[in-house]
C-alpha cells in the first residue's frame, strides 16, 4: 500500500502527541504525549527512508528512540524528584515562578 | 509508488552488506570534543569510586584541565589553518571543523571554564556543620525540608555530579554548532539538553523553584525537539538524506543524480517549507526567540544561578551557531522564504525582550529578558546573511557570553538569609555599600545597554551594520529603539544602586574566592578589551566567518 | 591733539573702575577722585575745543581710530571715535554739566554710606555718554547707548532697598531695551544696505539706495530715540525714574542722557533727509510728546515729577525741530544745550528744596520757602523764566527759533506744529508758574514727616548751592551767547546743514505770539494757584486732571495690556511645557510601561500556556512561510 | 611624528580621573587639589594647543591618525580647526572653576552618607568619585571637540553621558524645594530624564551612522569630504536627508532645541550649580558644535533643505525659553530656560549660513560657556547659603552681601547681552548673520533680547533688591574661594566683549570652510558703501 498513508498516520500521531501536551494535566502524561510525538517522527521516519530506498531514516529512527530512552530517563527523574517534594504531579501546580 | 521499486529496494538493502568499510575518524581535528567527552565518562567513574570528601575536588580539577586542553586543542587546531585553509568535514560528513565551528567551540569552552569556576565556588554560603558548601543541592533525590536531605547536609554530602553533567553539556555545546548533518545535529541537541534539565534541579537554596524550573525545561524542551524532529524527518523527506550537503544540493537545486522517489518528492515544497520551519523553530527555542522564549524567564529564574550563567551565555552561543550554519550552509536556497520570517521573529524578540524587561522585579528574570532582547539583536546580524553577518555574530556571541556569565557571577554575590537576594528591592543603595561590586555590576549593565566603550556596544555595532549592509535598515531602526527601551530598565538598575538610600537590613555581598573573582575578572577585562580594541577579536571572527559544506 | 580724545571716555571710566572694584578703603576719598576725574575730561574737552576753534570750520572733524573691534569676514566694527562740532559741543555739555553735578552731589550724598559706589555709576555714567556721543560708527554708539541705559539703570535703582526704586530701575531699563531692539535693527537695515555701519559711509552713500529702505532706517531710529529720550509711546519711565537722587534726574534725566534721541536723529539727519516719510513721523511725535508732558506736567503734585514732565515736553521741542530737517536742527540742538543748563538748575533746585525739606516731594506741602532758602530761590527762579522763554533768557532764544522753524515748514503741517508748539509754550508757562508759586510762594503748608520731624528748611551748603549758581548763569546768557551772530548756528552748520525754510508768518509775528501765550499761562497759574490758598490735600479734579496725575493713563494701559497679559501668557506657556511638551514624553514611556505590565501577565507560570505560544508560534510560521511562498 | 597634542589634552584629565578616584577615602583634600591641579595642567596643554594652531593654516591642524577598527572602517582621528580649538579652550578654561566653585558640594557629610550607618563610610568616597567624574567629562568632551572621524566622536559624544549622569543624579543640592527625600526622587528623575532623553537621541545617531557608512564606506570626516568632491560619492537626495535628521536629532536633543529642551531644566535644577555648568557650558555645546562640524560638512544639501524648518524652530526656543524662564520660580531652572533661548540663537546663527551667522554661534558657544557659569557659579553660591532654589525666598541679598549681589548682576547681565560685555558680540552677530539672510526671522529674535532682560531684572529685582528678608539676614558675602571663580570668569567677559579679536581671528578660517562647504556666500549689500 501506499506509503504516504504512513505519512498521514504520522501527522495524526504527531498532533495527537502535541494536543495531549497542551490539554493534559500530569506531568507524567504530558511527558507520555511527548514520546508519542517522537515516535510520530520515527514512524514519519521509517515511512520516508522507505519512499526513498536508503537506510538513512530508519538509522535516524534508532538514534530517536534511545535519544527517547534518555529523556526518559531524565524526564522521570526530574517529574519524581518535584512529585515527592510536592505530592503532586499536575504542571499547573508547579507555578512558582511567574510574571 | 508500484511494488517493483520494494524490490529494488530489497536489492539495494541487500547488495551492500558484503562491503561496509570502516568508517575513518579524524581523531585530530575532533580532540576538543573528544577530550570533553572523556573528561565526562571520566567524571562519572570518579563520583563511582573516588571517596566522598576528595570528589569535589578531583571533580573540579578534572573538568578545569579537561575544558583547558579543550580548549588548547581548538586553539591548536586554529592555528594549524583548520579554521581557514584547511576547513574541511570530518567523521564521514557527521561534523564540520571550519571557522564558525572552532570560534565557536572556542567561546563555549572559555564560557564553560569560566562558569565551571563559579560551580565550584563554595566560599559564598556560610559554612553548615564545618563544611564549605556550593550552590548545588547537598543530594537532589531528597526531598526538600526532609530528614534525608538534612542527614545528607549534616554528613556535608555534595552533588559533584554537575561537573561531569556540565561536561557533558559542554560536549554536546561543541557538537552542536559543527554538526553537519540533522542527525548529529538532533544527538548533540538531546545531549547538551539533558544535562542542563538536571543541572537545573540540583539548587541547594529555593529547591521548589529550582526542581520546578527544571520540570519546565525539560518538559518544554522536549516538546520542542520534538518539533526539530519531526521537522527533520520531513527535510529528510524532501532531500532524501540527512546530511546538510545533500540536503542543500536538493534545496537549490544543484543536485546532480535525480531518482524517481527523490523527484516526487523534490515536487513537493510543503515538505521542505514546513520542515525547515519546524527544525528552525526548535534552534529558536534554544535561543529563546518569541515566541518560543517563554521558559526562558522561569528557568532562568529557578535554576542555581552559577548554572543560569552557564546557560544563558553557552546555550545562545551554540544555538545561534548551529542556527547560522542551517541557514548559511543547508537553507541559503531558502533564503527568500526564511528571510522575512526571521524578520518579524527578530523584531518581536527585540521589542518584546526590552518592553518586558521594564516591570521586572527580581534581577534573575531581568536578565533572563534582557537575553531575549539580545537574541534579537543577534538575530538582525543572522538575517544579513553575508559573511560580515556571520563574523558580527560570532563577535556579538563571544562578547556576550563573558558579560552575561560575570552579570550572572556578580548576582551569586549579594545575599541575605534566604541565599541570593534576587529580589531588585534588596539592591537599593549596594553602591553604598560596596562600591566596587556594584561598580563592576553597572560596566555590566552598560555592556548589555550598549554604552560605547564597552564590548555591548561594538558587538551591537557589528551587528546592525552587517544587517545594515544586508539590506536590513528597517530591523537596524527597530533595533536601535528597542535598545533605547532596553537602556531603561538597566538604568533603572543603575539608579537603584546608587541614587537610592540602602535598606537597614539589606543584604550583605560575600567576599568570594579567587574562583568567582576571575569569573568576574575576566568578565570585565573582556567587555572593557572588546569596548576598546575590538580589531584583533574582529579579525578572528572576520576569519573565521566562512562556512565549510 | 586728536589722541586726547579717548581720554576723554577712559578718564571718567578708569574712575568707575577704580571706585567699583576698589573696596571701603575709597569710601574717604571716592567721591573727590570721581569728581576729579570728571573734571579731567571735562577739562580735556576744553582742550580739544580751544584746538578745533583754531583750526578753519572744515576741517573741524578730528577722529581717533583704536583698534578693530569685531573683524569677521565681510562685516568691519572698530573701536573709533569721531570728534566734530556736534559731538563737541555734546561732549562740553555733558561732561561740564557732569563734573558741576559731581560736586553738587558731594554735598547731596554726604550722609549716604554709599557714595562711593554713586560717585562709581556717575563716572561710568560720563564714560558711556561720551562714547555714545563719540562713537564714529553706529554699533559703538550702541554701546554707549545701552551703557548710558544701564547707568541711569544703576543710579535710579541706587536706594535699591526700596521697592519703588528697583521697580522703577527695571522699568526704565527694559522700556529703553525697547527702543535698543529699533537700533540693532537699525543698524541691521544698515549693514544689510550699505555693508557697514560706520556714520562716514552709510550717510555719504544714502542716496544709492531707495527710499522705503531710508523710511524703514529712520523709523526704527526713532524707535530707539523714542525709547531713550522718554517720547510717546516709550515715555512711561521718565516719571518713574525720579525715584533716583535728584543729582542723578539732573544729570541724566534731564541734561543729558534723554537728549541723547535727539543727537542720534540730528546725528542721522542725512538718512532723514531722504526720508521725509520718516521725517514727518518724528516731527508727530516730538509734537504729541510735547503736549502730553506738558499736560502731565500741569497735574503733579510731586515737584520732581512735574519737572520730569516739563523734561519730556522740552524734549519733545527738540525732537520735533529735529524732526523739521536741516530747518530744525541746529535749533533743536541749541534748545537741547539751554535746556541742559536751567533744567539742571531747576532739577539741582529741587534738590536743594527737597534737602530742606526731609526729602518731601509734595509741593502742596512746601510754600513761603523764598525766605528760608535765597540762593535756591534765585537760581531756581532764573531757571524758571529761562524755561517758560522770558525774553533775553536761554529759553527764550531757542524755544522761539523752534517755533519758527516750526512755522517754516510750510503748508497745513507748518501751521498745525507751529501752533502746537505755542500752545505747549502757553502750557509751560503755565505748570512751571505753578511750581514756582507752590514751592517758593504762599503760605507755609509744612507738614510732619513720617518719623514726625518738623521740617526745618535752610540753604544748602556751597557744594550743591555753586554748581547751581553756575547753571543759572548757564541758563541766562546761554540762549543770548549762542543766538548773537547766529554763533550757534555757524558752528555746527558744516555738521548739520542748514536751511531757513519759508516762514509764512515774519520771525516778529511767531515772538510775539510765543509771548502772549506765556502772558497767558502765566496768568491763568497765577489765577488759580497765586490767588488762592492750596489745599494741602489734593482736590479730586477734573477727569483731565485726574488722567493727567496718572500720566493720561498710559501706565494703566501698560499694566492691564503688557504686565498683566504677559504674566498670563508665561503662566500658560509654563503650564504647556509641563503638561504638552513634557507630557508627550511622559507619556510614552507610560505607555510602554503600561504595554510591559500587560505583556507580561502572559508569563502566567504555567507550562501548558507556554507550550500553547509555542505550537501558537510554531504554526504561524509554518503558515507565514507557506503563505511567502503562496504569494 | 611629533608629540600627540590634542591626545594629550584628552589623557590628562582622564588620567587624573583615575588618579583623583583612587585617592583613599579619607584624603578628601588631596583628591579635590589633585582634580585641581590636573584640570590647571590641562588648561596649560589646551593653551599650547592655542598657541600651535596657526589660523592662517590648514582646516585641521596639530592631526593625528592611528588605525583602530579597520573592520568598521574606524581610525583615531584628530584634528582641530579654529572652532574646536576655541572650544577646548573654553572647557579647559571652565573646568577649572567648576572644580574650585564645587569645592565642598560632594562632602560625603553633606550627600548624606552618614545614614548608611557604620558599615560602609569608609568604602564611600563621593568627593573623589565626583572630581573624578568632571575630570572625565573633561576629557570626554575634549576628544569629542577633536574628533575628525564620525564614529570616533559618536563614541564619545554617547560615552560622556555615563558620567555626566552620575554627576546629575549622584550630587545635588541637599535641600530642594520640598526637602531631602523628595529631593533625592526629583535628582534620579532628572537624571535618569537626562540619560533617556540623550540616549534616544544617541541611538538614532547610531543608526544614521551606521547609514553614513553603508553609504560613504568610511567615517573620515576628509576621505567623505574628498569622495564628496570627486563626485566618487554622491548620496541620494533622501539618503542624505534622512542620515542628516538622525545626526540632527541627536544633536538637537543635546544642543537642546524646543520642543527636546525639557530634559534641561529638570537637569539644571537638581543638580549642583558647578554640574549645571558642566551641563550648559560645555556638553551641551557638543551638540551645537557637532551641528556646525558633522552636519553641515557631510550633509550640506539636506542641511540646507532643513534650514526653514530649523530656524522656525530655533526661534521658539528663542521666544518660549526667555517666556519660560520669565515664569520661573527657581533660580537654577530660570537660567536652565534662559540657556535654552541662547542656544536658540546659537542654532539659529549656525543656520543662517552666513559667515558672521556661524562666526557668531562660534564665539556665542565660548561667550555663553562662560557667561552661564558666571551666573550660575555665583546663583550656587547663593544658594549653597540657604539651602533653597526658590526665589521667593530672597531679597535684599544686596544689602547684607554687595559683592554677591554685584557679580550676580555682572553674570545676569551677560546674560541679557550687555554691550561691553563678550556676550554681546556674539549675540549681534548671530542676529546681522541672520537678518541679512532671513530678515524677519532677525526681526522676531530681537524681540529675545528685550526678553533677556525683562528675567534677568526680574530675577535680579526680587533676589537682591528690595528690603532685607528675614530669610535673607546673615547672608555672608562671597568668600576667597568664591571671589577666586568669579573675578576671573568676569575679567574675561569684559575682555572678550572689549577685545573679541583674537578669537574671531582664530574662528574666521574655519567658518570660511565651512561655508564653502555648504557652497554659500554671503548676500551682497544693496550698495558698496563709499569708502570702506
Amino acid at each position: 500500500m501506499n506509503p504516504v498513508n504512513y505519512l498521514y498516520l504520522a501527522c495524526l500521531l504527531f498532533t495527537i502527541g502535541a494536543t495531549g501536551v497542551l490539554i493534559r494535566r500530569n506531568a507524567i502524561v504530558v511527558f507520555m504525549c511527548i514520546e508519542l510525538m517522537l515516535n510520530a517522527c520515527n514512524l514519519a521516519f521509517v515511512a520516508f527512508s522507505r519512499m526513498h530506498g536508503n537506510l538513512d531514516g530508519q538509522i535516524f529512527a534508532f538514534f530517536t528512540m534511545v535519544v527517547a530512552a534518555a529523556e526518559v530517563v531524565v524526564g522521570l527523574a526530574i517529574i519524581v524528584s518535584l512529585f515527592r517534594s510536592r505530592h503532586s504531579a499536575s504542571v499547573d501546580d508547579a507555578s512558582l515562578m511567574k510574571l | 509508488m508500484s511494488t517493483p521499486t520494494v524490490h529494488s529496494l530489497w536489492t539495494t538493502a541487500a547488495e551492500p552488506i558484503s562491503k561496509i568499510d570502516a568508517p575513518k575518524i579524524e581523531y585530530a581535528q575532533l580532540s576538543p570534543t573528544l577530550i570533553v567527552i572523556g573528561a565526562a565518562v571520566l567524571g562519572i567513574l570518579v563520583e563511582a569510586f573516588v571517596p566522598r570528601k576528595s570528589r569535589y575536588y578531583v571533580q573540579a580539577f578534572l573538568a578545569i584541565v579537561a575544558l583547558a586542553a579543550a580548549f588548547a586543542a581548538v586553539v591548536g587546531l586554529a592555528a594549524g589553518g583548520y579554521g581557514t585553509t584547511k576547513a574541511h568535514i570530518a567523521a564521514m560528513g557527521a561534523i564540520a571543523v571550519d571557522g564558525p565551528a572552532l570560534f565557536l567551540q572556542g567561546t563555549i569552552l572559555l564560557a564553560g571554564l569560566v562558569s565551571i569556576f563559579t560551580f565550584a565556588e563554595r566560599r559564598l554560603d556560610p559554612e553548615v556543620h564545618g563544611n564549605r558548601v556550593d550552590s548545588f543541592a547537598a543530594q537532589a533525590a531528597s526531598v526538600p525540608g526532609s530528614d534525608s536531605e538534612k542527614a545528607a547536609i549534616k554528613a556535608g554530602f555534595t552533588t559533584t555530579e554537575v561537573f561531569p553533567l556540565a561536561l557533558f553539556a559542554i560536549g554536546g555545546m561543541l557538537v552542536f554548532p559543527a554538526a553537519n548533518d540533522l542527525l548529529t545535529l538532533f544527538i548533540a541537541l538531546e545531549v547538551f539538553s539533558l544535562p542542563l534539565y538536571l543541572l537545573c534541579a540540583v539548587a541547594r537554596r529555593k529547591r521548589l523553584m529550582s526542581q520546578e524550573a527544571a520540570v519546565k525545561y525539560f518538559l518544554l524542551g522536549a516538546f520542542a525537539s520534538a518539533f526539530t524532529l519531526f521537522g527533520i524527518a520531513l527535510l529528510y523527506g524532501y532531500a532524501g538524506s540527512v546530511s546538510y550537503a545533500t540536503v542543500a544540493s536538493v534545496v537549490d537545486g544543484s543536485v546532480t543524480t535525480v531518482d524517481p522517489a527523490l523527484a516526487d518528492t523534490m515536487g513537493n515544497d510543503a515538505l521542505l517549507l514546513i520542515g525547515m520551519a519546524l527544525v528552525v523553530m526548535g534552534l529558536l527555542f534554544k535561543v529563546g526567540a518569541v515566541p518560543f522564549h517563554m521558559w526562558t524567564p522561569d528557568v532562568y529564574q529557578g535554576a542555581p544561578t552559577p548554572v543560569t550563567g552557564f546557560m544563558a551565555a553557552a546555550t545562545k552561543v551554540a544555538a545561534f551557531g548551529a542556527l547560522l550554519r542551517l541557514l548559511y550552509v543547508v537553507l541559503p536556497g531558502l533564503r527568500w522564504d526564511w528571510r522575512p520570517v526571521m524578520w518579524a521573529v527578530a523584531i518581536v524578540t527585540m521589542l518584546a525582550g526590552a518592553i518586558v524587561a521594564i516591570t521586572q522585579t527580581d534581577i534573575k528574570r531581568l536578565l533572563a529578558y534582557s537575553s531575549i532582547a539580545h537574541a534579537g539583536f543577534i538575530l538582525a546580524g543572522v538575517i544579513a546573511t553575508s559573511p560580515d553577518g556571520v563574523s558580527s555574530v560570532l563577535f556579538y556571541l563571544a562578547a556576550y557570553s563573558f558579560v552575561t556569565i560575570g552579570a550572572f557571577a556578580v548576582v551569586t554575590l549579594v545575599r541575605d538569609a534566604g541565599g541570593e537576594a534576587t529580589h531588585l528591592s534588596k539592591w537599593a543603595g549596594l553602591g553604598r555599600r560596596s562600591p566596587l561590586v556594584a561598580a563592576v555590576f553597572a560596566v555590566f549593565l552598560l555592556a548589555f545597554a550598549g554604552i560605547p566603550l564597552t564590548s555591548g556596544f561594538a558587538g551591537k555595532f557589528a551587528v546592525f551594520k552587517a544587517a545594515a549592509e544586508g539590506g536590513a535598515g528597517a530591523l537596524v531602526v527597530v533595533g536601535v529603539v528597542s535598545s533605547a527601551i532596553a537602556a531603561f530598565f538597566y538604568i533603572r538598575v543603575i539608579v537603584l544602586m546608587f541614587f537610592s538610600e540602602p535598606k537597614a537590613d539589606g543584604p550583605t555581598v560575600a567576599v568570594p574566592s579567587p574562583l568567582t573573582m576571575t569569573t568576574i575578572g575576566v568578565g570585565v577585562a573582556v567587555t572593557i578589551v572588546l569596548g576598546l580594541a575590538p580589531q584583533y577579536f574582529l579579525d578572528l571572527a572576520g576569519q573565521a566567518g566562512v562556512f565549510v559544506r | 591733539m586728536e589722541n586726547l580724545i579717548a581720554l576723554l571716555v577712559a578718564a571718567p571710566l578708569l574712575g568707575a573702575a577704580v571706585l567699583l572694584c576698589g573696596g571701603r578703603a575709597l569710601d574717604r576719598v571716592g567721591h573727590l577722585l570721581g569728581t576729579l576725574l570728571a573734571a579731567g575730561s571735562f577739562v580735556i574737552a576744553v582742550v580739544l575745543f580751544s584746538d578745533m576753534l583754531g583750526k578753519s570750520p572744515e576741517d573741524r572733524t578730528f577722529s581717533q581710530h583704536l583698534f578693530s573691534w569685531i573683524p569677521v569676514e565681510g562685516f568691519q566694527a572698530d573701536v573709533a571715535f569721531q570728534l566734530d562740532q556736534l559731538s563737541m559741543t555734546f561732549v562740553l555739555l555733558i561732561s561740564g554739566v557732569g563734573t558741576l553735578i559731581h560736586i553738587y552731589s558731594i554735598g547731596y550724598m554726604e550722609h549716604d554710606e554709599r557714595r562711593r559706589r554713586f560717585f562709581g555709576y556717575l563716572n561710568l555714567f560720563l564714560a558711556a555718554m561720551l562714547l555714545l556721543v563719540l562713537a564714529d560708527n553706529y554699533l559703538l554708539l550702541y554701546v554707549g547707548w545701552e551703557g548710558v541705559g544701564l547707568a541711569s539703570y544703576l543710579l535710579i535703582g541706587f536706594w535699591q532697598h526700596k521697592p519703588s526704586a528697583a521697580t522703577a530701575a527695571k522699568k526704565a531699563f527694559l522700556v529703553n531695551r525697547v527702543g535698543d531692539m529699533g537700533l540693532s535693527i537699525a543698524i541691521m537695515l544698515m549693514f544689510t544696505t550699505f555693508g557697514t555701519f560706520a556714520f562716514g559711509p552709510v550717510l555719504d552713500s544714502v542716496g544709492d539706495t531707495s527710499e522705503g529702505k531710508l523710511t524703514a532706517i529712520g523709523l526704527m531710529l526713532l524707535l530707539a530715540a523714542c525709547g531713550k529720550s522718554a517720547q510717546v509711546p516709550l515715555q512711561s519711565w521718565l516719571g518713574d525714574a525720579m525715584e533716583g537722587p535728584t543729582p542723578v534726574s539732573a544729570l541724566i534725566h534731564a541734561a543729558t542722557m534723554v537728549t541723547a534721541g535727539v543727537y542720534l536723529i540730528v546725528r542721522s539727519g542725512a538718512i532723514f533727509n531722504a526720508a521725509p516719510d520718516a521725517q514727518l513721523v518724528v516731527t508727530i511725535v516730538g509734537a504729541v510728546t510735547l503736549l502730553f508732558g506738558a499736560i502731565v506736567g500741569c497735574a503733579k503734585d510731586d515737584i520732581k515729577k512735574a519737572l520730569a514732565g516739563s523734561t519730556m515736553s522740552q524734549i519733545g521741542y527738540m525732537v520735533l525741530a529735529a524732526g523739521l530737517g536741516p530747518i530744525g536742527y541746529v535749533f533743536a540742538i541749541m534748545h537741547l544745550v539751554t535746556h541742559g543748563f536751567f533744567k539742571a538748575g531747576l532739577f539741582l533746585g529741587a534738590g536743594s528744596v527737597m534737602h530742606g525739606m526731609n526729602d518731601e516731594v509734595d509741593m502742596r506741602k512746601y510754600g513761603a520757602l523764598r525766605k528760608y532758602m535765597p540762593v535756591t530761590f534765585v537760581t531756581f527762579g532764573l531757571g524758571y523764566l529761562a524755561i517758560i522763554g522770558f525774553p533775553g533768557l536761554s529759553g527764550f532764544f531757542s524755544k522761539d527759533k523752534i517755533i519758527e522753524a516750526a512755522f517754516a515748514k510750510g503748508g497745513t503741517e507748518g501751521w498745525i506744529l507751529g501752533s502746537v508748539a505755542l500752545l505747549g509754550a502757553a502750557i509751560t508757562a503755565f505748570y512751571m508758574t505753578r511750581v514756582m508759586i507752590m514751592t517758593f510762594f504762599g503760605e507755609k503748608r509744612w507738614q510732619p514727616d513720617a518719623e514726625g520731624h518738623e521740617p526745618h528748611p535752610h540753604e544748602s551748603p556751597s557744594s550743591m548751592t555753586i554748581p547751581m549758581i553756575v547753571l543759572a548763569v548757564g541758563s541766562v546768557f546761554a540762549g543770548g551767547f549762542f543766538s548773537i551772530g547766529d554763533r550757534f548756528l555757524n558752528w555746527l552748520e558744516p555738521v548739520t546743514g542748514h536751511d531757513h525754510g519759508h516762514a509764512p508768518i515774519s520771525a516778529g509775528v511767531v515772538t510775539g505770539a510765543t509771548m502772549v501765550c506765556l502772558v497767558i499761562g502765566v496768568g491763568i497759574a497765577w489765577l488759580q494757584y497765586g490767588r488762592r490758598e492750596i489745599p494741602v490735600v489734593a482736590p479730586r479734579g477734573s477727569l483731565l486732571t485726574r488722567a493727567a496725575r496718572r500720566d493720561l493713563l498710559q501706565d494703566d494701559f501698560n499694566h492691564v495690556v503688557l504686565v498683566r497679559g504677559g504674566e498670563h501668557l508665561t503662566r500658560s506657556l509654563v503650564y504647556v511645557d509641563h503638561t504638552l511638551v513634557d507630557g508627550v514624553v511622559n507619556g510614552t514611556a507610560a505607555s510602554v510601561g503600561g504595554l510591559s505590565g500587560r505583556l507580561r501577565k502572559l508569563q502566567n507560570g504555567y507550562v501548558r500556556s507556554y507550550a500553547v505560544s509555542m505550537f501558537g508560534g510554531a504554526a504561524v510560521i509554518v503558515a507565514a512561510t507557506l503563505l511567502m511562498r503562496a504569494v | 611624528m611629533s608629540f600627540p597634542l590634542l591626545t594629550a589634552t584628552a589623557v590628562l584629565p582622564a588620567v587624573g580621573a583615575i588618579a583623583t578616584a583612587a585617592v583613599p577615602a579619607k584624603q578628601r583634600t588631596a583628591a579635590k587639589w589633585l582634580a585641581l591641579l590636573f584640570s590647571l595642567a590641562t588648561l596649560v596643554v589646551a593653551a599650547v594647543v592655542a598657541v600651535r594652531f596657526d589660523p592662517t593654516g590648514d582646516r585641521y591642524q596639530l592631526t593625528e591618525s592611528h588605525a583602530w577598527i579597520e573592520d568598521f572602517g574606524v581610525r583615531y582621528e584628530l584634528g582641530v580647526d579654529g572652532i574646536g580649538v576655541a572650544l577646548i579652550a573654553l572647557t579647559a578654561l571652565l573646568i577649572p572653576f567648576v572644580i574650585l566653585a564645587g569645592w565642598h558640594d560632594a562632602d560625603p557629610q553633606e550627600t548624606g552618607a552618614e545614614s548608611l550607618g557604620s558599615f560602609a563610610a569608609g568604602r564611600w568616597r563621593p568627593t573623589q568619585g565626583f572630581f573624578a567624574l568632571i575630570l572625565l567629562v573633561e576629557a570626554m568632551v575634549i576628544i569629542s571637540f577633536e574628533a575628525t572621524d564620525v564614529f570616533l566622536f559618536y563614541i564619545f559624544f554617547e560615552a560622556m553621558l555615563i558620567p555626566m549622569y552620575f554627576l546629575i543624579g549622584g550630587f545635588g543640592d541637599r535641600a530642594g524645594p520640598h526637602g531631602e527625600k523628595e529631593a533625592a526622587t526629583q535628582r534620579s528623575y532628572a537624571a535618569v530624564k537626562f540619560l533617556l532623553y540623550n540616549l534616544v537621541g544617541g541611538l538614532i545617531m547610531l543608526a544614521a551612522v551606521i547609514g553614513l557608512y553603508v553609504v560613504a564606506g568610511s567615517f573620515s570626516l576628509s576621505e567623505i569630504a574628498e569622495a564628496r568632491a570627486s563626485g566618487s560619492l554622491d548620496m541620494a537626495t533622501n539618503t542624505e536627508r534622512l542620515l542628516f535628521l538622525g545626526f540632527f536629532f541627536a544633536f538637537a536633543v543635546k544642543a537642546p532645541l524646543w520642543p527636546l529642551h525639557t530634559w534641561l531644566p529638570n537637569a539644571m535644577g537638581e543638580a549642583t550649580a558647578p554640574v549645571a555648568v558642566l551641563i550648559t557650558a560645555v556638553v551641551d555645546k557638543v551638540g551645537t558644535f557637532a551641528m556646525l562640524r558633522f552636519c553641515l560638512q557631510l550633509f550640506p544639501e539636506a542641511s540646507k533643505w532643513a534650514t526653514p524648518v530649523i530656524l522656525v524652530l530655533a526661534l521658539i526656543s528663542i521666544v518660549y525659553g526667555a517666556l519660560l524662564a520669565v515664569g520661573q520660580r527657581d533660580i537654577k531652572r530660570l537660567v536652565a530656560y534662559a540657556s535654552i533661548s541662547h542656544f536658540g540663537f546659537i542654532i539659529m546663527g549656525i543656520f543662517a549660513m552666513t559667515s558672521q551667522g556661524q562666526s557668531g554661534a562660534t564665539l556665542y558657544m565660548v561667550n555663553h560657556g562662560i557667561s552661564t557659569a558666571a551666573l550660575m557659579l555665583v546663583a550656587g553660591f547663593l544658594i549653597s547659603r540657604r539651602g533653597s532654589r526658590l526665589i521667593a525666598d530672597y531679597g535684599g541679598v544686596q544689602k547684607v552681601a554687595p559683592v554677591l549681589a554685584g557679580t550676580f548682576l555682572i553674570g545676569g547681565l551677560a546674560t541679557l547681552s550687555l554691550p561691553g560685555l563678550a556676550p554681546f558680540v556674539s549675540e549681534f552677530l548671530v542676529l546681522v548673520g541672520t537678518f541679512t539672510r532671513y530678515p524677519v526671522v532677525g526681526i522676531i529674535a530681537t524681540f529675545g533680547i528685550v526678553l533677556a532682560a525683562l528675567y534677568t531684572l526680574v530675577l535680579y529685582q526680587r533676589t537682591m533688591t528690595g528690603p532685607v528678608k528675614p530669610s535673607t539676614e546673615g547672608i555672608a558675602d562671597l568668600r576667597v574661594r568664591e571671589l577666586a571663580v568669579v573675578v576671573p570668569l568676569i575679567g574675561v567677559l569684559i575682555f572678550l566683549g572689549v577685545y573679541p579679536k583674537p578669537l574671531t581671528e582664530l574662528v574666521n578660517p574655519a567658518v570660511k570652510h565651512t561655508m564653502s562647504d555648504v557652497q554659500k556666500k554671503d548676500p551682497k549689500p544693496e550698495v558698496e558703501a563709499a569708502h570702506k
